[in-house]
């Protein structure tokens, strides 16, 4: 077995020598970014199976499990890291082909937004979990200045909504530990039936002002369209396919496996299906096509925590397959959408016309994602949005199903609009060069369809997943063991 | 305008009552509430723990000057909870300043030479001498802060600000002051990583991430608490780095 | 000794209100220094000496500085 | 009375900070504003957090050759960790926001956040 906790450690170490492989050799960072994202992933393979079926416990500092600070790796938390290690595998093999003009400082960013979200989800402290969301959400504001242009006002935006956040997570943390008397989750999760429920909705609402931030939860969100229009495209795919990923992940930790209270599922439904409707009607209105993919992003997590918070394990298991669905196809997206945004030298919908036989990579690229999101047979969006049909319509929540199709035809409505113009309109102006991307819209591809003929692949990891969440006894008795 | 302000102020209002509402609930029997201003409960935490230095140890009677081979053997308790029971929230935390000052400095980065703008007049005698004098007492401060950091109030965080304001001083005496910017990124580098790697070392020997190797030794004397002042001194220098080259890149940008 | 404290928390209010509503920027940002300041000797009295030190270095001496150093870089704008 | 001030001047006082900071951060038009705003936030909080972990009576969490052993009453040590590390990083953001700040009055020449574009709201 290889400790876990390298996943967090390695990319620190490489992040603080990034200066001294600028140094050396002006490409090196990108490539030791690449060997270390693939070493992480490595590692994950190595202790997939230990943690799906035995869920491990990682002491940090070599204290007790329950009184310091614990990492616990049972199969949700290997999914998600999983899932963002993968991705950041790809977008190191991306990064490959570009040029960041300061990579030492790019690079120390980028690897440290994969190890603040894979922290994010390892975690067994509430405290540490909040050092992990600061260190993936500074390293995010760094990164979003890297296009420079219109980004600093975006970045100033993300700053401020995301300091304030930081604070509510604070205060939500203090609550928690001045009236429960310690920060270990396991602990927290024991204590929690003896919490007062008027103070028990304080504090989990305190939470979800701070962590809806990440999870880009209506009204938390303001900062996502402009960061996501004017960051560079490794960044904007980072942060739609794990940070947001991680976002989620905490937030079902906390609202299930730490305080299981049925009356907070409401508030979460309700603030989910404003943030699905809000985020597909103004989708449907951008001129701008990397709006348009933030706000569609913005839209499947308010799906995602819709159906989450429908509270059965068919539902959690959806949606946790429409959450790794999602950071796959949105990172495909903004892949293809960047290549072509360079390609027409515009962002506007409009001046892309014709790019599909200029761009043929990229174009498919843009149509496997879009064919995904809207759930074509055989594309992995298929399969995980019968699976959401099928758990509300279990659930009896009609209206979930209602505005999940309602949500299904505004997403043709604009997608197919993209995929219209990129296809079957003539191109008349010039087309730039760009970079290759060949390799990474493979990679992804190949997830898609895997994932879309073969759920079974998949399937099993879910279902435990989803029984780690909804059953929070066995998170307690693993980490607190022998008490 | 006068609009938004009064809207902004209702909403302010109606967030401060609800927050309150967690301070005046009156509980009923065996629930938990927030601790009373002045009664937090510390038998009921896990500070009881950290205090009696009892995580792994059954419960002891701590001495100052006495006490030997404990399980961490810092006579400043904030100290050991930060360097020793929760290192790897300190590790983060440091990792946020290192991510900070790289992020300002691609934020503040030309290629072009910029004509440097001063932001302040040229100093006087007094306080160029002054500050001359000051200079090397005040990084002497900061060291002895933060190597002192197990036994006293004070450590690597307070001991790094004092060093960066050391540098902030001869900024403002010197007005053509420049940082030999190779030199800083060398203590940052070298800072970072003897971190990371003392925390590697022990799972390399412990099998667990910044598990303390090294003899606690006696509790309040010098060289005692294991890797506690090392993390400090590490920590210490890191933050002083971070921290100077901030101050640095925003006076010249 | 509780009157202090509540003494100190109420200067503290009042300078965090001041350095909302001051119209020079430099003044707000020597009455957010002070804020800090103030909080430092509360974590003082509070017991907490290392949070104390680290309030006044960090909070109410570095902080300031940068604001200080801001406020230059971006001169023009403070008499508008 | 005098309880009563106890008991409300930190809790009551550090929220009210925070809330005064937010006040500050919605309604302020000027980008230097809306920093001072956070850092007032960032200060309540960390009032907030270590007044959660007094003690009265209680000494401060240090052995020294006076209070020798750890028999006695102490104030709790992990809030204020916990502050330490939450100042840090609250200065860490600042420098960057402020950061931020300088390139965008270098490309608007003003800090009214009603004269930027993409910042008006």
């Amino acid at each position: 077995m290889v400790n876990p906790v390298l996943i967090i450690a390695l990319p620190l170490l490489i992040a603080f020598l990034m200066p001294l492989f600028n140094y050396i050799h002006k490409k090196l960072p990108a490539v030791v970014a690449l060997l270390t994202a693939a070493f992480n992933v490595w590692i994950i393979t190595v202790n997939f199976n230990e943690a799906l079926f035995n869920p491990m416990v990682i002491e940090i500092g070599n204290w007790q499990a329950p009184f310091a600070i614990n990492l616990y790796i049972g199969p949700l938390a290997i999914l998600a890291v999983a899932v963002i290690n993968v991705i950041a595998l790809v977008l190191a093999i991306y990064n490959l082909e570009h040029d960041y003009e300061i990579n030492d400082k790019f690079y120390s960013l980028f690897l440290m937004i994969i190890a603040g979200t894979s922290g994010m989800v390892m975690t067994g402290d509430l405290f540490n979990l909040f050092v992990f969301i600061e260190i993936s959400s500074v390293a995010a504001y760094g990164l979003t200045v890297f296009s420079r242009g219109d980004s600093y006002e975006a970045a100033f935006k993300y700053i401020i909504i995301g300091a304030i956040g930081s604070v509510f997570l604070l205060m939500a943390i203090g609550f928690t530990y001045a009236s429960v008397g310690s920060l270990n989750m396991a602990q927290i999760a024991n204590a929690a039936e003896n919490l007062n429920p008027q103070l028990m909705r304080i504090i989990t609402l305190l939470f979800m002002v701070g962590i809806g931030i990440e999870a880009e939860l209506f009204p938390l969100n303001l900062w996502v369209p402009d960061v996501y229009s004017e960051a560079p495209t490794s960044v904007t795919s980072i942060l739609s396919g794990a940070v947001s990923a991680a976002g989620i992940y905490s937030l079902g930790r906390i609202f299930f496996t730490l305080f299981a209270d049925p009356a907070l599922y409401t508030y979460l439904m309700v603030i989910g299906i404003i943030t699905l409707v809000i985020g597909e009607l103004v989708a449907y209105n951008q001129e701008n096509i990397k709006r348009m993919l933030a706000y569609s992003s913005i839209a499947q997590m308010g799906l995602i925590v819709t159906i989450i918070s429908i509270n059965t394990s068919q539902a959690v298991s959806a949606g946790l397959f429409q959450l790794v669905n999602h950071s796959i196809l949105k990172v495909l997206l903004f892949i293809s959408a960047g290549v072509l945004v360079s390609a027409a030298g515009s962002k506007k919908i409009k001046d892309l016309s014709g790019l599909g036989s200029k761009k043929p990579i990229a174009s498919l690229g843009f149509a496997v994602g879009a064919m995904g999101i809207l759930g074509v047979p055989f594309f992995n969006g298929f399969v995980s949005k019968l699976m959401l049909i099928n758990s509300s319509l279990n659930a009896e929540k009609i209206i979930i199903t209602a505005l999940i199709l309602f949500a299904t035809i505004v997403e043709i409505g604009y997608y197919l609009k993209v995929i219209q113009k990129i296809y079957f309109e003539k191109r008349e102006t010039k087309v730039f060069k760009t970079a290759n991307v060949f390799i990474p819209v493979l990679v992804l591809t190949v997830f898609v369809f895997a994932l879309g003929i073969y759920p079974e692949l998949i399937t099993t990891t879910l279902d435990k997943a989803a029984n780690e969440l909804l059953n929070s006894t066995e998170y307690i008795t693993t980490v607190l063991g022998g008490m | 305008m006068r609009f938004r302000n009064i809207l902004a102020l209702v909403l302010v209002v109606i967030l401060g009552f609800f927050i309150l509402q967690a301070f005046n609930i009156s509980p009923e029997e065996g629930q938990l509430v927030i601790d009373e201003f002045g009664e937090a409960e510390i038998e009921n935490r896990t500070a009881k723990l950290y205090i009696n230095k009892s995580v792994n140890s059954s419960n002891q009677k701590v001495v100052y000057a006495e006490s030997k081979n404990l399980e961490s053997g810092s006579a400043n308790m904030v100290t050991s909870v930060i360097a020793n029971y929760r290192s790897l929230d300190t590790l983060g935390e440091v990792t946020v300043l290192f991510l900070a000052a790289t992020g300002l400095g691609a934020v503040l980065y030309s290629n072009k030479k910029k004509e440097r703008n001063f932001i302040v007049d040229e100093g006087s005698l007094i306080l160029k001498t002054g500050i001359k004098i000051l200079f090397p007492l005040l990084i002497l401060a900061g060291a002895y802060i933060f190597i002192h950091g197990h036994l006293t109030p004070g450590g690597g965080f307070q001991g790094g600000a004092v060093i960066a304001t050391a540098f902030l001083l001869k900024f403002l005496a010197d007005r053509e002051y420049e940082l030999a910017e190779h030199k800083l990124k060398i203590v940052e580098v070298i800072a970072g990583i003897s971190f990371v790697g003392l925390g590697l070392y022990g799972l390399y020997t412990d099998g667990s991430f910044l598990s303390n190797f090294l003899e606690t030794g006696t509790i309040g004397t010098l060289f005692s608490a294991g890797i506690i002042p090392l993390i400090y001194v590490s920590i210490g220098l890191k933050v002083g780095a971070e921290l100077t080259s901030i101050i640095s890149n925003l006076i010249e940008a | 000794m509780t009157l202090l404290y509540s003494v100190l928390i109420l200067i503290m209010l009042i300078s965090g209100i001041a350095a909302l509503v001051f119209d020079k920027l430099l003044n707000s940002i020597i009455a957010a220094g002070f804020v800090s300041l103030m909080a430092s000797a509360l974590f003082y009295f509070l017991k907490a000496p290392d949070v104390a030190m680290t309030e006044a270095a960090i909070g109410a001496g570095l902080t300031t500085a940068i604001f200080v150093i801001t406020l230059r870089k971006t001169e023009g704008s403070e008499s508008e | 009375m005098i309880s009563f001030l106890e008991e409300w001047s930190f809790f009551g006082g550090s929220i009210l900070l925070i809330l005064i900071g937010l006040y500050g951060v919605i309604t302020k038009r000027n980008l230097i504003k809306i920093l001072i705003g956070l850092s007032l936030m960032d200060t309540g909080v960390n009032v907030l957090l270590v007044s959660l972990g007094y003690v009265e009576n209680g000494n401060a969490p240090i052995l020294t050759s006076i209070i020798k052993n750890n028999s006695g009453a102490f104030v709790d040590p992990i809030p204020q960790a916990l502050v330490l590390t939450a100042i840090v990083i609250g200065v860490a953001i600042l420098a960057l926001g402020l950061a931020v700040t300088i390139k965008i009055y270098e490309k608007y020449g003003t800090l009214d956040i009603s004269k930027i574009r993409g910042l008006k709201w």
